[in-house]
Parts: C-alpha cells; sequence; structure tokens
C-alpha cells in the first residue's frame, strides 16, 4: 500500500509541475478582441443578482429596469433596427452569498457558448468584490450598478463600471445638507455594521467634524437585528435634534416604529437606499411618515421625454408594482433601466467602428459615457469611471388630498459640493 | 502483606448511604467474592475501586499503596481493571481492536508518536498484535478476530469484555456479575475460565449471584446488605451463617432452615 | 432609561421564553434540537400575514386561531415525515438533526419565494394606546399582553404536563422512551403531539413578535431562533420553567448592553454568558448534577 | 464461516477504502485535461470542501462530537493567511505554519469548554463559539479590516513558484487532500486513533480501560481545527477576497451535510459526499424551471439522503441492495453517543 502512495504522489508533483505545458484553456487572453456578437449577430449580457434570499426584491426591481429598456429597444427593432441584433440577457441568481458570486463569475468569464459580452450584477458589494478578481483577469467588463465600496472600482483593474456613488461624496454631501442646510448641530447616527453601512459612517462623521459638528451618539447595529429599542434608549438620552440612518429599508420601518413607542421625537433622516416607495407606503400606515428627510440621487424630472417613455412601459409591463408604490417607480428599477440604456448606447457605437462590438472596445467606448440622458438626469463617469451624480435632499410632505408624497428640493440654493469643498 | 486492603469505606449519595464502613481484605493469588442482594452496593464498591466515583471516607491499598486521589487512568495504570454488568463493548470495533483498547496503556508510545508511520509504532503494533492472538486463544474467540463486537452471541460478548480486562495485565480482576444471562452449562464453563485466570491475574474480585459458581470457585466471601458488611468468610461458613440466610431468605427463610438442621 | 430598557428586556424576553419552551418541550422528550422550529416561527408569521390580508380580512382572532392550526398540522408533518422514520432506526439523533436542517431550509426558502423580501406592516392588539410612567417611559399595550401570555402558557404548559393523560404521557417519555412501548403507549402519535405542541408555541411566539414589531419580513426569525436555544440552556435544557428564566435573563442581558453599550458588544455578551455559564454549571441555572450512572 | 473470515481478512490487509481513494484521486487528477475553467473551478472548490469535511468527519466520525461551528476554524486559517498578507505582504508558504497554530490554538480553546460537559451542550456550545468568532471577524477593524472583508489576496506562492494557472492550483490541492486523507489514516489506525473511537462508543468504558478522556479531546479538536485551518487557507488564497458573511453557520451545515451524506468515519464517503454537495447546487443553476427554488431541492436532498441511510424503509431497500455486493462494501459507523 506504501508504494502504491508514493507513486500516486509523484504523479501528482509532475502533473502540477508541468503546469506550463498544458493548452491555454484557462485564462482567455484573447477573448477581450473577438467579436461578441454570435453567429445570428445577438449579443448575450450576464445578469447576476440575489434572485433569492434577503434582497431579492431589490432584484427583482433592477430586472425590471432591464427588461424595460430591452422592450424599448425590440419596438425600435433591436441593434439593426430591422429585428435583428438581439440583447438576450441570462440571468444568474447568486442568492447574496460571495462564494456563489465567485462561482458565477468563473461561469460567465469560461463560457463560449454563449459568449458574454459583459456581466451585470451584483446587487450587494462584497458579492461584487469576490468576482472582481475573475472577471479583470478574464477582462470582462462587470458592471456592478449599485455597488459603492471605495475598493470595487479600483480593484477591478479597467473592467469595473459602477452606477452608485462611492460614500466619500455621498455620505459628505450628505453630511453637508444636514448641518450646512438644514442647521442640526446635535446630531446621532444609527448605521448597518456591514461594508457599506461602516464607509458611510466613517465619511459622514469626518465631514461633520469638518463642520465643527460632533455627533452625540454613533450605534451600529449588526444585520439581521430587529429590536432597536435598546439602541434607541441611549440615542434618547442625548437628545438629538437629528437621527440619521445609513440603514435599509427593512430597517427605517422598525427604528421609526421603535423610536415612537420609546418617545423619541426629533427629526429623522435616512440615505438613498431607504428613500423608497416602500418605506412611505410602510410610515404613512403607522402614521410616521410627515417630515422624514432622505436624500435622491439624481432628479427625476417627472415631464422628461425619456422618463414618459420609460414609465409608460413600466406602467404596461408592471401595472401591479406601480400601483403598489402609489404610481411611483422604483428607483432600483430607474437604476436597471439606466444601467441598461447605457449598454445599449455602448453596443451601438461599437457596432459601427472597424473592430465591431468587443468587450475591449465596449468598455473603452463605454468608459466614455458623458452627460448620457439617462432617466435620472445626466450620467457621467469622472476619471476613475467614478460616477458623478447629483444629489437632492429630499423629504416625505403631505398633499393638499392628505396623502404623502417623497417630494425632491432641487431648487434650493445650495451646493452641497462646494460646502464639502469638492468644487 | 496482602494485595488489597479496604478499610473503613464509606460513600453517600444525596443521604442514602451506599457503602457504610467497608472493610476487607484480598489475598494474593485468591478469588475473593462480593455478594448481596440487590442494592447492596457491590457495583458502587467497584465503581469506588475504579475511581469512577471518590469515596466520602475510607483508604484503599494497593500493595500496600495508597490509592488516595488516583483518577481513572492512575488505577488502570497501577493495576485495576473491570468489567461491566452490562456488557459494555466498543460496538463499531472490531474484536481485535476492542482488546487493543484494553491493552492501551501497555503500549509503549504516545499520541505524538500515532501521528506518523515510525519504528517505534509499528513495532509496538506487531508486538501488540501477537498479544491479542494469546488473549483470543486464551477466550477462545479466535476466529472471530476482525467481526464487529457486537455481532458476537451474547456469551462471546462477556468472554471478550473479561478478554478486554485481562490484556490490561490487572494486578486486580473486578468482574461484575460475568454469569448473568448464562445457562448451567455456561456458568460451569465459566467458572473453569474464572479459576484459569489466576495464573494471569493477582487477584479476582467477583460479583455474582448464581450461588453455584460463589461456592464453588470462591476462596473467600464478603456479603453485604445494604452497604454494610454483614459477613466474611470461607464458602462453608457463609452457607450457614444465619445473618446471611435472613438477608437473603428474609425472616421465615431463617426457621424454616433452622428447623431444616 | 432603566425602566425603559428592563420593559424592553422583559417584553423581548418573553418573545424568547415563548420559542425556548417549543425547543425545550421537544428536547426533553426526544434529546432532539429541532432546527425546524425556527423555520416555523418565520412560516407561521407569513401565513399569519397572508391569512389577515385575504381570508379572514381584520378579524385578527380568527386569523390566529387558524394560524395556530395550520402551525400545529405542520409540526405533525415535519414529524412524520422527516423525523419519525430516521428516529425509529435508532442511529442516534445527529441524523434526524441533520433532517430537520433540511426542512429548516425548505421551509425558509418557501417563505422567502413567496413573501418576497420587503417588509409589510403587521396587524397589531389595542394599537396606539399605551401607558406614560413618571419618567417619560412609554410602555405599549402589546408589551404587557405579550408578557401576560408567556406566563399564562407557561402555566398552562406546566399544567397540561402535570395533570392531563398525554401531559403525563409527554413527560413519562422524556424519562424512557422503550419502556412507553412496552406499557403499550401510542409513542408515536404522543411524539407527533409534541411536535404539534411545539410548533404552535413557535407561531404563538412568531406572531407575538410581528406583533411586538408591527412589521414582518422574511428575515424575522433568524437572530430568535440561536437566542431562543441559546436560552433553553441556560436556563437548563429540558426544563420549561428554566427556559422561560433564561430567556428573560438574556433578553434582560442584552437590551441593557446595548442600551448603555453598543448592539456589538450585546451580541458578544449574550454568547460569551452562555460559554461562561456553561463552564461553571453546565445544566444551565436549573438543571441538577446528575451523578453518572456507570 | 471459515472462507468468510478469511475473505475480510484480505479485504482488511487491502484497504478496498483507500483503493476506491486512490483510484478517485488519480480520475480527479486529469479532470482538468478535459474541462473549461468554470467546472475547474467548482472542482477546485469541491476539493477545498473534501480537506474541511474530513477535518470535521476527524471530530465526529472519530472523535463522536458533533460541531456545528467547523466553519470558524475554516475562517481563523482563512484570516490568517489574508491578514499576514494584508499585514506583512506574507504569501502562503511563509504564513502556513502562523494558519497551523492559530487555527490549533482555536480548536484548544473549543475542546476546553467541550470536555467538561456532557453531550446534549455539544450543540449549543459550538454555535455560540463559531457565533463570537464570526463577531471578531467583523469587529476586530484593525486586523482583520472589519466588515470590508479583505481584497485582492494573491494567488498561492510555493518556494517563489506562483501557482498563477487554474489547474496548477487545483493540483496543489488534490496533493493536500490526498496528504490530508493519508496523514488522517495514520492517525485512525494508531493507538489514539483507536482510543477516540472508543471514547466516541462508550465514554465511560474507555475512561475504565485507563483512556485520559480530556487529552484526548483537546488532541483531536486541535488536529481537526488545523486541517479546518488549512481548507480556509486555501479557500482564501483561490478565491481572493474573504469577509465575515462567508464563514456563518450555514457553512458549518454545509460541512455536517458532506460528512454525514458520505457516511460518519468514512473518509472516502467524505470525499464523494464533498463532490456530490459541491456539483450539485452548481447542477441545478443551469437548469431553468428549477432557477430559483435551487435551494429548496438542496434541503429535500438532505432529507432524502438521512431517510435512505438511516431510517427503516430506507434500510429495507439498502439491505436488498447490500446482498447483492455484500463482501466489498466495508460498513460505516453505525451509531455515535447521544448528541
Amino acid at each position: 500500500m506504501k508504494k502504491f502512495l508514493t507513486v500516486l504522489l509523484a504523479v501528482l508533483m509532475v502533473l502540477s509541475a508541468s503546469g506550463c505545458s498544458r493548452n491555454q484553456n484557462n485564462v482567455e487572453v484573447a477573448n477581450k478582441d473577438k467579436p461578441a456578437a454570435d453567429k445570428d449577430g445577438n449579443y448575450h449580457v450576464a445578469l447576476c443578482l440575489p434572485f433569492t434570499g434577503t434582497s431579492q426584491s431589490y432584484a427583482k426591481y433592477i430586472e425590471m429596469g432591464v427588461n424595460i429598456a430591452l422592450k424599448q429597444l425590440e419596438r425600435k427593432g433591436w441593434l439593426n433596427g430591422d429585428g435583428t441584433g438581439k440583447i438576450i440577457v441570462t440571468p444568474f441568481d447568486d442568492t447574496d452569498v460571495a462564494t456563489e458570486g465567485a462561482a458565477i463569475a468563473e461561469k460567465v468569464v469560461s463560457s463560449t457558448d454563449p459568449f458574454y459580452l459583459l456581466e451585470i450584477g451584483s446587487f450587494r458589494s462584497d458579492v461584487s468584490l469576490a468576482a472582481v478578481k475573475t472577471y479583470r483577469d478574464a477582462e470582462v467588463p462587470q458592471y456592478a450598478l449599485t455597488s459603492s465600496h471605495k475598493d470595487f472600482l479600483p480593484s477591478s483593474g479597467d473592467w469595473g463600471f459602477s452606477l452608485s456613488m462611492t460614500q466619500d461624496i455621498a455620505a459628505s454631501r450628505v453630511a453637508a445638507y444636514d448641518i450646512k442646510y438644514l442647521g442640526f448641530k446635535k446630531i446621532a447616527l444609527i448605521y448597518s455594521n456591514d461594508s457599506w453601512g461602516n464607509e458611510t459612517k466613517t465619511y459622514y462623521t469626518a465631514q461633520a467634524e469638518k463642520f465643527g459638528v460632533k455627533l452625540l451618539a454613533s450605534e451600529g447595529y449588526e444585520s439581521g437585528t430587529q429590536d432597536f429599542k435598546s439602541i434607541l434608549t441611549g440615542i434618547k438620552q442625548t437628545e438629538p435634534e437629528l437621527v440619521m440612518c445609513f440603514c435599509a429599508e427593512t430597517d427605517i420601518v422598525l427604528i421609526r416604529e421603535q423610536a415612537e413607542q420609546i418617545g423619541l421625537n426629533c427629526a429623522w433622516q435616512v440615505s438613498s437606499k431607504s428613500r423608497t416607495p416602500n418605506v412611505l407606503t410602510n410610515l404613512t400606515e403607522k402614521g410616521l411618515a410627515e417630515g422624514l428627510y432622505g436624500i435622491y440621487a439624481q432628479s427625476k424630472n417627472l415631464k422628461d421625454p425619456v422618463y414618459m417613455a420609460y414609465e409608460e412601459i413600466y406602467k404596461e409591463l408592471y401595472p401591479q408594482v406601480y400601483a403598489d408604490a402609489k404610481n411611483t417607480t422604483q428607483k432600483y428599477a430607474d437604476q436597471g433601466y439606466n444601467c441598461m440604456a447605457t449598454v445599449i448606447w455602448a453596443i451601438q457605437e461599437t457596432m459601427k467602428t472597424s473592430t465591431g462590438t468587443t468587450r475591449q472596445s465596449f468598455r473603452d467606448k463605454l468608459a466614455t459615457l458623458n452627460n448620457f440622458h439617462s432617466v435620472q438626469g445626466n450620467l457621467t463617469f469622472a476619471e476613475g469611471r467614478k460616477i458623478l451624480q447629483i444629489q437632492y435632499l429630499s423629504q416625505i410632505v403631505k398633499k393638499e388630498d392628505g396623502s404623502f408624497a417623497w417630494i425632491n428640493y432641487e431648487d434650493i440654493p445650495f451646493d452641497a459640493d462646494k460646502e464639502c469643498g469638492f468644487k | 502483606m496482602s494485595l488489597l486492603e479496604v478499610n473503613n469505606l464509606t460513600i453517600a449519595f444525596g443521604g442514602l448511604v451506599a457503602v457504610d464502613d467497608l472493610s476487607f481484605t484480598m489475598e494474593r493469588g485468591q478469588i475473593t467474592s462480593l455478594i448481596g442482594p440487590n442494592g447492596a452496593g457491590k457495583t458502587t464498591v467497584i465503581n469506588m475501586l475504579t475511581g469512577f466515583y471518590t469515596p466520602d471516607s475510607g483508604e484503599v491499598k494497593l500493595d500496600g499503596e495508597l490509592t488516595k486521589g488516583w483518577d481513572t487512568t492512575q488505577y488502570v495504570r497501577k493495576g485495576f481493571n473491570r468489567t461491566f454488568q452490562n456488557i459494555r463493548l466498543f460496538s463499531n470495533l472490531t474484536v481485535e481492536d476492542n482488546i487493543l483498547i484494553g491493552m492501551q496503556h501497555r503500549i509503549p508510545y504516545g499520541s505524538f508518536l500515532s501521528l506518523f508511520p515510525n519504528k517505534v509504532k509499528n513495532t509496538c503494533e506487531r508486538e501488540a498484535r501477537e498479544e491479542v492472538t494469546e488473549i483470543l486463544k486464551k477466550i477462545g474467540l479466535e476466529g472471530h478476530r476482525y467481526d464487529k463486537s457486537t455481532s458476537l452471541p451474547y456469551g462471546m460478548q462477556r468472554k471478550l469484555e473479561i478478554g478486554r480486562a485481562l490484556a490490561s495485565k490487572p494486578k486486580v480482576l473486578l468482574l461484575d456479575e460475568p454469569a448473568a444471562g448464562m445457562n448451567p452449562k455456561e456458568k460451569v464453563e465459566l467458572s473453569e475460565f474464572i479459576k484459569s485466570l489466576l495464573n494471569d491475574v493477582d487477584g479476582i474480585l467477583l460479583i455474582e449471584h448464581d450461588m453455584k459458581v460463589i461456592m464453588s470457585i470462591s476462596d473467600k466471601i464478603i456479603v453485604l446488605n445494604h452497604g454494610a458488611k454483614i459477613a466474611e468468610g470461607k464458602p462453608e461458613e457463609i452457607q450457614r451463617n444465619p445473618e446471611v440466610i435472613e438477608a437473603y431468605l428474609g425472616r421465615g427463610g431463617k426457621q424454616h432452615v433452622d428447623a431444616g438442621e | 432609561m432603566f425602566i425603559q430598557l428592563l420593559m424592553n428586556g422583559i417584553a423581548l424576553g418573553s418573545v424568547y421564553a415563548l420559542t425556548a419552551i417549543g425547543y425545550s418541550l421537544i428536547y426533553s422528550i426526544l434529546q432532539l434540537i429541532n432546527m425546524s422550529n425556527a423555520a416555523v416561527f418565520l412560516t407561521s408569521s407569513v401565513v399569519f400575514y397572508l391569512l389577515y390580508n385575504s381570508v379572514s380580512k381584520g378579524m385578527i382572532f380568527v386569523t390566529f386561531i387558524l394560524t395556530l392550526a395550520f402551525a400545529g398540522c405542520l409540526g405533525y408533518i415535519i414529524e412524520l415525515v422527516a423525523i419519525r422514520p430516521i428516529r425509529e432506526k435508532g442511529d442516534g439523533n445527529t441524523y434526524a438533526l441533520i433532517s430537520s436542517i433540511g426542512v429548516k431550509t425548505i421551509l425558509e426558502k418557501v417563505c422567502q419565494g413567496a413573501f418576497g423580501s420587503e417588509i409589510h406592516p403587521f396587524p397589531t392588539l389595542l394599537a396606539g394606546k399605551n401607558i406614560v410612567l413618571w419618567d417619560g417611559t412609554k410602555i405599549e399595550w402589546i408589551q404587557i399582553i405579550i408578557i401576560v401570555a408567556s406566563l399564562l402558557i407557561l402555566t398552562v404548559m406546566t399544567w397540561y404536563t402535570q395533570n392531563t393523560r398525554t401531559g403525563r404521557g409527554l413527560r413519562s417519555l422524556s424519562q424512557n422512551l422503550n419502556a412507553c412501548h412496552l406499557m403499550g403507549m401510542p409513542v408515536n402519535r404522543l411524539i407527533g403531539i409534541s411536535f404539534a405542541v411545539g410548533s404552535m408555541l413557535a407561531a404563538v411566539s412568531g406572531v407575538a413578535y410581528c406583533m411586538y414589531l408591527k412589521s414582518i419580513s422574511i428575515s424575522v426569525g433568524a437572530a430568535i431562533g440561536n437566542k431562543a436555544f441559546a436560552a433553553t440552556v441556560l436556563g437548563g435544557i429540558g426544563i420549561l420553567k428554566g427556559s422561560v428564566v433564561g430567556g428573560f435573563i438574556l433578553a434582560i442581558i442584552e437590551c441593557f448592553v446595548s442600551g448603555y453599550g453598543n448592539s456589538t458588544a450585546s451580541q458578544f455578551i449574550s454568547f460569551g454568558i452562555l460559554i461562561v455559564m456553561l463552564f461553571i454549571k453546565p445544566t444551565g441555572l436549573f438543571g441538577k448534577k446528575e451523578q453518572r450512572k456507570v | 464461516m471459515k472462507n468468510e473470515n478469511k475473505f475480510t481478512e484480505i479485504v482488511k490487509r487491502l484497504g478496498v477504502r483507500h483503493l476506491i481513494f486512490f483510484v478517485t484521486m488519480i480520475v480527479l487528477a486529469i479532470v482538468p485535461l478535459f474541462v473549461n475553467s468554470y467546472v475547474l473551478k467548482i472542482f477546485q472548490s469541491a476539493a477545498i470542501n473534501m480537506i474541511f469535511g474530513m477535518s470535521l468527519n476527524l471530530l465526529m466520525g472519530i472523535g463522536g462530537t458533533v460541531s456545528f461551528g467547523h466553519a470558524a476554524f475554516y475562517g481563523v486559517g482563512a484570516y490568517t493567511t489574508a491578514c499576514m498578507w494584508y499585514h506583512f505582504g506574507w504569501n502562503f508558504t511563509s504564513a502556513f505554519p502562523l494558519v497551523i497554530l492559530f487555527s490549533a490554538i482555536a480548536g484548544l480553546l473549543l475542546a476546553i469548554p467541550m470536555s467538561r460537559v456532557t453531550g446534549r451542550y455539544v450543540t449549543i456550545i459550538t454555535l455560540s463559539y463559531a457565533e463570537i468568532l464570526n463577531l471578531i471577524m467583523r469587529n476586530w477593524t484593525k486586523v482583520t479590516n472589519g466588515v470590508m472583508g479583505i481584497l485582492n489576496i494573491p494567488n498561492i506562492k510555493l518556494f517563489g513558484f506562483e501557482l498563477a494557472y487554474k489547474d496548477e492550483q487545483y493540483w496543489f490541492i488534490l496533493v493536500l487532500v490526498v496528504v490530508s486523507y493519508v496523514m488522517i489514516n495514520w492517525l485512525v489506525n494508531s493507538k489514539l486513533g483507536r482510543n477516540l473511537q472508543a471514547m466516541r462508543d462508550d465514554s465511560i468504558a474507555a475512561e475504565a480501560m485507563g483512556i485520559p478522556l480530556f487529552s484526548h479531546k483537546v488532541i483531536i479538536f486541535t488536529i481537526s481545527a488545523i486541517f479546518a485551518g488549512i481548507a480556509g487557507a486555501l479557500y482564501a488564497h483561490i478565491y481572493g477576497y474573504i469577509d465575515y458573511t462567508v464563514f456563518t453557520s450555514n457553512l458549518s451545515f454545509n460541512c455536517i451535510s458532506v460528512v454525514v451524506v458520505g457516511g460518519l468515519g468514512n473518509f472516502v464517503g467524505t470525499i464523494f459526499g464533498a463532490l456530490f454537495l459541491t456539483i450539485l447546487p452548481e447542477m441545478l443553476r443551469n437548469v431553468e424551471f428549477l432557477f430559483n427554488y435551487r435551494m429548496i431541492v438542496y434541503g429535500v436532498i438532505l432529507v432524502l439522503v438521512m431517510w435512505w441511510n438511516h431510517s427503516i424503509p430506507g434500510a429495507k431497500i439498502k439491505a436488498k441492495l447490500r446482498s447483492i455486493f455484500n463482501k466489498l462494501i466495508h460498513r460505516n459507523v453505525e451509531s455515535v453517543e447521544e448528541v
């Protein structure tokens, strides 16, 4: 038995040492220049989102946005205008788990039939981060539209894209609005203790200190916490004027409810992540909606023709979802639509060029996105492909007919970037 | 100097005195039996002699050496080993492995040497397996070396358990009702077998209910009742001792025997 | 502040206690930790919500009864399908435990599929009314109702196991399963009933918790399962009284620490106490030290 | 009865299990030559799960302790090698001794409370222990970079020779699988291994035979934790990104399923268990209608496997099958001391 064993070990050693002589099936060096269209001219896009698990609703909304953009393109006769040149989206479910994201990346990167032009997703930053190495090594564009982790773009080489602001700008602007515009001095902070929440806390606190305001309390809670009463009781002692919440929409509803239960009366603010119709409907039913501040990335100009066309198809394809959200479109659906719209634009631009649409040409074109007329105002990829979006203060106000709605203060005489010294 | 000295051993479980001021001695080369009705504290004595229970008071001397403060591993290393009232074999291990476990403290290599193949480990294992063959011959289980211990019939399992205890070459072998559940023919065979064990161990403490077995092979008998020693002596004396009869047969039985005299 | 935290702790403690009784009941009978209990907690809350919005529009009490019935059947079916065949072969409980993990995955994923990951408002009893103490502490009536309910259920359960025939049957099962077989008791039916009762308890605590939060989302059962389980062991596994006291202690400590300290520290402490406790007195607060039967 | 014994003796000496193991390893070794990098990645994670599964099987199958927190040691191994790279730039080989040391310490720390209590507390202690370690990973920001996780962990460097290509990495993991299997079998077929199995079957009888229960429990926990730590370190370098969300109780449950599906105490079974339970979710990913019911099918399979292996109706069917190739299959461990 011992002889048998040593023979086997020797075989394995030889195989691993002879690594360099095998065929190059691991890293598709040449793929980035391969024309992305398959034999009948269609382009394939991988959509990797948490279709099951605790963020499945967000995944559903993003997919809706993508489908609306595709339906619009279909009505215009697809890419070539004559019904050919379709874009085929293949969904993958990463169940919000990092290892799943990495496994899907491997599948997308190595698949030759269908040959994917790019990958859209995933929803949470750490799932996208788990896959960034694979996409970078295989040189496949990774469009993590909702990833705001500061390490995502730098570590993705030049193959990563995102439609979310990184927190160093976004969180600082929120601090500018709260302190400089709304004039709050006594501020307490609640944040979810994950990579997103932690980052927002760091930049928000730093910016507040720059404005000479020291936070009364800064309470992080472990994900999965549902009883916030004790944290809120601690905060109530500090008698804050404003409580800033960097948390998901499920948490803010609980926090607002329980704050009411323990009699913590002050102003409340959420970040763009929880400025959603679902928060509006939940809080309205509990009578706590009035006055909640929020942040809205980009302006949703309801009269804008691009938005009107998008809303038309939205109502047509998803009437129930539209009605549930009190006749407004979901934020993540807008972002999904924008993402797909930019992809369609980049493909159409590169189709005309000599090399045709390849991963490399698509990536180079997409990186030059400038003042792209999207559903949420103009999108521009600044240096390092950082997205520059305008952020507006937003609030739930009571309309004449007694109902509540999110409104954006777009025309206020206040420039957050100047206050934070970004300009 | 006697092999084993037990002086004023006492233990109580939450007020109930299980063994009350028990003293006796065991001589070398003898089979000493411990008898008494159920609940007399026989098994508790064995548990105290193997370190499972620590007595409230009293002391035990093995070859003059005090056993105070020993833990179960020291009891085994110093020369105690036992079988159990209801058989406790290692169900997933083979017959051979069960016996190897019995002699594990005599196999002279530690956990570190167990982790990789080395000469010391190989030689020790080979010698141990040879010794297992001898023990298997002695208990008549040569053919079952690689069978699972639970697949053996009841009588063989009993013998295996004794073989396992033998494998650790104890000075004092404690047998807890070895003959339980056996038919008369097996009992006679077992008595002979226990008698033959005397040339492997220094002394045997036997707990048994079957009077035929006790009377046929015991050199000295100690009778317990409610944890206290009520009689000690040769088998013939014990047979006629009135307290013993009363303890066993109750008051009525005593007159009957007196009448029969 | 102190009283507010105390009240938070007591209310949360009663939810832990209710779930812990479910674990303790099944553990005391089968020495099996029923992992699917946390999933039943979630499923029953989801079923309550769906029923409330569809079949028994607005009638909380009717929906509650329907949910209890559903949970009871679910518990019985889980035992019948996933636990009984494995338990009867007698290979030790590890395998029944793994099967209950399988059931947990199934139930959780079915709920996630059916319910989506959004948060929805949940009906509650005596909404909006609350008592204001002298130092401004506000106590909701729902908190008091839950505390009363958990103590009530504890007394009912102890009375049930002491005096009724099936109750005594359940207790005798926990002493010696095989002996009950010999006595001709319908062991399988009794174990089925104990699973059903355990699941109903999980349903009650699930609905109570959602009423306490006045909202429901699919991550509602996640944290509670582990905490209730820890409470069971802290109080002395298998002892109903122990799981209730263990639940209250754990919750009160958790609330005080996250009130004065921060929520991360409270998680450290609640699990840390458990391990320290097991180091000092492994059998838990009410467990008796067992003499090793050799 | 006579010839039957002779045959079992031959089988025992030849070790049919080792034969099956080495044949499987040969087959797995040639896989990279036929398969694209996606499937190769699945086999890589299957190989890592083999080491992780064997480490738990050592603890459960041989040591007799069901641990619900094995992901904790996996995490300690992963974070040790990642932090050594993140703070000091060490590569895999230089961090390896530390991986072994810290995993061993983590195993030791769990062994102490574990050996003081009876079986029924096993579940809650291991669960809480893993939960505490996860909290430490999440909040010790200075060392583990906290919730942000550690990114861009480089490929494995073996004495300066970087394993850049996937199949090289895969073969390296296979070598470690073989080495782990061999070392574990050395341990199992030794005095220590026998003593541990005796403790597993009946701790009172084992104590009566003079086996020091506490020290043996500590040894088995430490060794099992070391192998789990090695698997974690491999995960860190192969996937290149780790954070606290990876090392949760789900990972521990998956590992328990791998061990139990493969058969307690049966290390070749763990190899197949790891293969089956790593490839299965991937296969389900492609089946269109099963799209988001993947995990439900996983749960159903878990229940079915338990039903197949350990239930009376399942046993009846298996008995019929067993009578067909009765001689070859070596029986697994039937029962474990009460949990």
